[in-house]
């Protein structure tokens, strides 16, 4: 059965876990609303699909995770980077197409990854990484590593073959493998409501074996929480987890989308639902942290993400003759 | 009577048409329509690049949107084919064929000869291809030599709105699966195109320019590319003949060889990447029944082995352009023994 | 939640629908016994995987059937041709390669189809049926015909994203459609309660928004009782049913199969399973049906299977010529 | 130390040694071992053909059962060649590669380069190609073709034994995404090949037979007939250099090049459909680079554009045979302007 995790659940974060949560989320949520700013001005090239609102999810999640661990994401990847620590300045550098880019400019927005971070890409191909985790997942079980691996996935690609099949697959192995199912309601115009022939996304998991969890994505806390017992589980050997996250994004599918699809959610959700300002709030009730350093954070990140489009923007772009490196390890 | 439209709207005119025509058209995909389930409009996009909009209304419960189920639902159209449908289905990208392209290459085209000929399959898979939006490896691929490649599918690749709407009629109303690509640089391309419903044949190959000192044959996106190329030739002197296609399975072989027999000389421009791929293809015809005619080598002008890049310089350079065509013109008409 | 259906239902069959449902069962097996005998002879070329012992589920599903309602099938499919109303001499000459063959002998027994009987083929691609059945069931749906389609499928197959998302994808839509999932222990050598990450492939309906139902696969009544309210329910715009039959096929995986991943479940299932005896038995303890009736159905079946074997073996190869037609309707 | 063993059995020795020699390397597929779960023998099977029967006693914990999801494992082994793994993962027939060729093409080829190489994806893809089983359309196709057209891949095709360690070897201990092309026909034809671990590089082809006549060029389960059918040739007084170029990406263009610098002469034979095919892909390297060289026109000898027949009398003709090859050498040999 799934379970629906209370917003009030926490797991003992100190305050340099409280700071680490927020800076991580306030880092989504500048670089996305930065890289919507710049595409407005038609310099970013390409397919751009932004994060804002969704940051719990990824910062909740990833806040378990170090460097043993391995994610993979989506098309709607820069959160989920910068959750996994890839460094900033490189992405914004490689969604503007630069040599300086974290995948020298040949990747861009929808394929930026740093393998050394266990990020194993934003995925161009909706349903792409679900498999991918299944190997991490194997990998790190083989050598014995303790290590998880994340698959986030979409509403709509909870619909494709491969991430179902992928979820058996990890239950039929005992892989410690988590599937973070992130429900913002859309996949492109279409309703998940309407895409998804179940209450939930959650409800698959028993026929795949393993617990299925719901979780409010706006939530940090309770976000944190259901991925701790996750990782808990995946790191002991206990098998697979599926949480989906119910969450919306603040943004239209790609930049450029009118989204006349949608109603008001997104008026709604800024309101009182966001991440940001309810964590804010509680943290400063509770005293643990204090909105002075809050703001400090903010200007620290405000800073790292301005200095990262000036420095893209002073980038180089790649060499012609980078069109021809890097298909093969070796080929002759 | 013809009028100036684009690419886009000649394709949404012939689907239309055919709806109209024949109750058995339904139109299937991503967001084909758009909204389902929504709070908001219907209709809400009419596929990602606007190609079917404004059908959903036209002809209610005959445009149906889909969850990202690509096996399914191309599937389904194949299915619904073999019993009297007639669907044009959308495989929004041919980069994402990967999930799905057993339905296409295992089930739609090889139902009729594994079933002893007693199988009919009426199905268009829309797709979208190419490079030059910046979209990078994974939705900029041209990958129509694997359809090529595979006996029992027709294979469709439009070079202008006049095409993509002729092309668009017969293939909605051929007996055979049909896969029809759309180069997705190209939906704001205008032309003149007739208002009333035309078919253009397969496998009769275009001659979009004549010229008697060597034969470009180009394909979908790149035909205007290879004209481009012919009027920069023109003015040092050498006439191209630009042949463009238009099918590439069935192949107008014979028009490419008539051409090739008075100008001795080929290029062949193609999109995709160069490995086994229709510049291979047009070349090994040279190759072997042209080969009495061929007074130069083949020049093959086509996409690096390597994936699309994202930035937009390494991009530009990847597509083969009109300078890369002339000069491969050149060498070929500049070659002697 | 899945249901159960108990073995002593039934749905009023009169003695004439009874009499059919015993004579495709007799056939199934007949035939299957004969293809196994024959291919021991070497005469039969390729792949042949034998239905035998899995009777029940196609008969019972299919004798809800008619002109507007098709099948999709698996590389296991002779049992669904017959069920279906394919002709079993024409049958039996394509698995003898013949050109009097269903599909002149191109196809063989992986491929044996037949589209005007509503047969739209065995299928070599494990999970290659279900989508095919979305839209057959679609053209239903649009053409108001009020017919429905059926998708057999292995507990292999269940474990293969296609078959995963057109289940959804059917309920999405609302089709006619009903998943038949036959679950007969083993996908070649891996037992499926090892590669089915769930209790029951049935505990998969909820996540697609539609019923699950268990069914004894050797118990015709209990198939046809299961299979009579799904198809109710699509032909009445109800939507989809997962029905999962759970059997024992008789003989090994293809012909030629070692068998040593198995205990001894066929012995146990032909002795006291067995869905021919059980029939057999009930409708003559019930003075429904006598023994002389079914025995001289039994003799008429042998005749028939014993003609086809004949006259397969007399009718000629498929003409050189053949190899280059059929492959479309018009290509020039 | 040579002995002689199978095809089947030269794939399993190298396996067998490469995990003996590095714990990265893992092994794969649907029933590779076998009786997964079930009350019986483990190791069951060893995969359909027996080819990694067992390997899983030998290797506790290093050869995986999966289900039936292609995408999934095939996938998970990409993956876990991202994170330090070698795994060696079996895609059955490759007529199976619709359901999951996304994996293979967009996610383990486009790595590296999506990546501005920051990727090493070192894995293995087996697979089971060709005709001759009588198991029709689905099962018997070679497709080898689509997988050379793409760019980030490694293709190989075994055509001996010795041959098949060699590269398998090669192919485990290699840093670049590989397919493996066994040709189901081939399992029980042995030769020799050495005890001890060897490599054979790839993008050098074998002359499997000098003659100055006619190059033919073979692929895989072709080199076999190609080379009876210079035999027969022989006899009849025509020299054919038999080249079997063991990958056909790379493709060394260079020994075909300097072969068809002798003869003058060239057929190709590729047991896919010919429309981009490799056939194609070697009759275009002809026509461009080889242009000069070239004394006839190409004989392309390759399966027709159909699928696979299953009737015993029409494969035999589908698949090309040493007659088919050898008129085609004696066409090019004889041709004159
Ligand atoms: C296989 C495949 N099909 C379709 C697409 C086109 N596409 C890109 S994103 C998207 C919607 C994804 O929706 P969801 O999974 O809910 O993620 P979200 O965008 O909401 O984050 C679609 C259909 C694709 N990239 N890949
Ligand atoms: C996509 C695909 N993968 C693998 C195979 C090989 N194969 C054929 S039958 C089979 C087992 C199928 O098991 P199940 O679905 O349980 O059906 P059963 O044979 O038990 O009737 C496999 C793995 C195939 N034909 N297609
Ligand atoms: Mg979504
Ligand atoms: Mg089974």
């Amino acid at each position: 059965m799934t379970e629906t995790i209370p917003t009030d659940a926490s797991r003992g974060l100190d305050p340099d876990g409280l700071l680490r949560a927020y800076r991580t989320m306030r880092t989504i949520r500048d670089f996305e609303e930065r890289v919507h700013d710049e595409f407005a001005t038609g310099d970013i090239p390409g397919f751009v699909h932004l994060y804002a609102g969704e940051e719990a999810s990824a910062a909740g999640v990833c806040q378990h995770l170090d460097e043993r661990d391995t994610i993979a994401s989506t098309h709607r990847g820069h959160g989920h980077c910068i959750a996994k620590g890839v460094d900033v300045t490189g992405m914004m550098a490689e969604i503007f197409g630069r040599a300086t880019g974290v995948c020298k400019g040949k990747g861009g927005s929808m394929h930026i990854a740093d393998l050394s971070r266990g990020m194993l890409g934003a995925n161009g191909i909706v349903g792409g990484g679900p498999p991918l985790v299944c190997g991490t997942a194997l990998a790190a079980k083989q050598q014995n590593t303790g290590g998880v691996a994340v698959a986030f996935f979409g509403d709509g690609a909870s619909n494709q073959g491969t991430t179902l099949e992928s979820m058996n697959l990890a239950s039929v192995w005992n892989l410690p493998a988590i599937f973070v199912a992130e429900n913002n309601g859309y996949a492109e115009a279409t309703a998940s409501t309407w895409s998804v022939a179940a209450d939930n996304i959650a409800d698959r998991a028993a026929g795949f074996g393993m617990p299925g969890v719901i979780v409010d994505g706006f939530d940090f806390f309770a976000v944190h929480e259901a991925a701790g017992e996750a990782v808990e589980r995946a790191r002991a050997g206990g098998g697979p987890t599926l949480i989906e996250m119910k969450l919306t994004r603040y943004f239209g599918h790609f930049e450029g989308d009118q989204q006349t699809y949608r109603g008001d959610e997104v008026r709604n959700a800024r309101e009182t639902l966001d991440c940001l300002t309810r964590f804010r709030r509680r943290v400063v009730e509770t005293g643990e942290l204090t909105a002075e350093r809050l703001d400090a954070v903010d200007r620290e990140v405000a800073a790292l993400v301005g200095g990262s489009v000036e420095r893209a923007r002073a980038a180089p772009a790649p060499d012609g003759a980078d069109l021809l490196t890097d298909v093969y390890v070796r080929y002759e | 009577m013809a009028r100036t439209i684009s690419y886009r709207e000649a394709i949404n005119e012939a689907i239309a048409q055919e709806m109209a025509r024949d109750p058995a058209v339904i139109v299937m995909g991503e967001d084909n329509a758009g909204g389902a389930g929504g709070p908001g409009a219907e209709d809400a996009w009419g596929g990602v690049m606007g190609v079917t909009s404004g059908l959903y209304h036209r002809f209610p419960g005959r445009v149906l949107d889909t969850p990202i189920s690509e096996s399914a639902f191309i599937g389904a159209a194949i299915g619904a084919a073999t019993r009297g449908m007639r669907p044009v289905a959308e495989l929004m990208f041919v980069d994402f064929m990967g999930v799905c392209f057993d339905q296409i290459y295992n089930q739609a085209a090889k139902f009729r000869y594994m079933f002893g000929g007693n199988a009919v399959t009426p199905v268009v898979i829309r797709t979208m291809y190419g490079a030059g939006l910046r979209a990078a490896a994974q939705h900029s691929q041209a990958l129509y030599p694997l359809f090529t490649h595979i006996p029992g599918l027709k294979v469709v690749l439009p070079s202008s709105p006049y095409e993509a709407k002729g092309l668009m009629t017969q293939a909605i109303r051929d007996d055979d699966p049909v896969v029809f690509f759309e180069h997705k640089a190209m939906y704001d391309t205008t032309g003149e195109v007739p208002e009333e419903p035309y078919t253009i044949p397969f496998g009769e190959a275009e001659t979009a320019r004549e010229g008697s000192d060597v034969t470009v044959v180009a394909f979908g996106g790149m035909v205007a590319r290879a004209l481009e190329a012919a009027d920069a030739l023109a003015s040092s002197g050498i006439e191209a003949e630009v042949i463009d296609p238009r099918t590439t399975s069935p192949l107008d072989t014979e028009t490419i060889l008539e051409s090739l027999a008075e100008t001795g000389r080929l290029v062949v421009v193609d999109e995709s990447t160069p490995r086994c791929s229709m510049a291979a293809d047009v070349a090994a015809l040279a190759a072997g029944e042209g080969f009495a005619l061929l007074r130069a080598p083949v020049q093959q002008v086509t996409a690096p082995h390597t994936p699309v890049p994202f930035s937009a310089g390494l991009e530009d350079l990847y597509v083969p352009d009109a300078q890369r065509i002339a000069n491969a013109a050149k060498a070929a008409v500049d070659w002697s023994r």
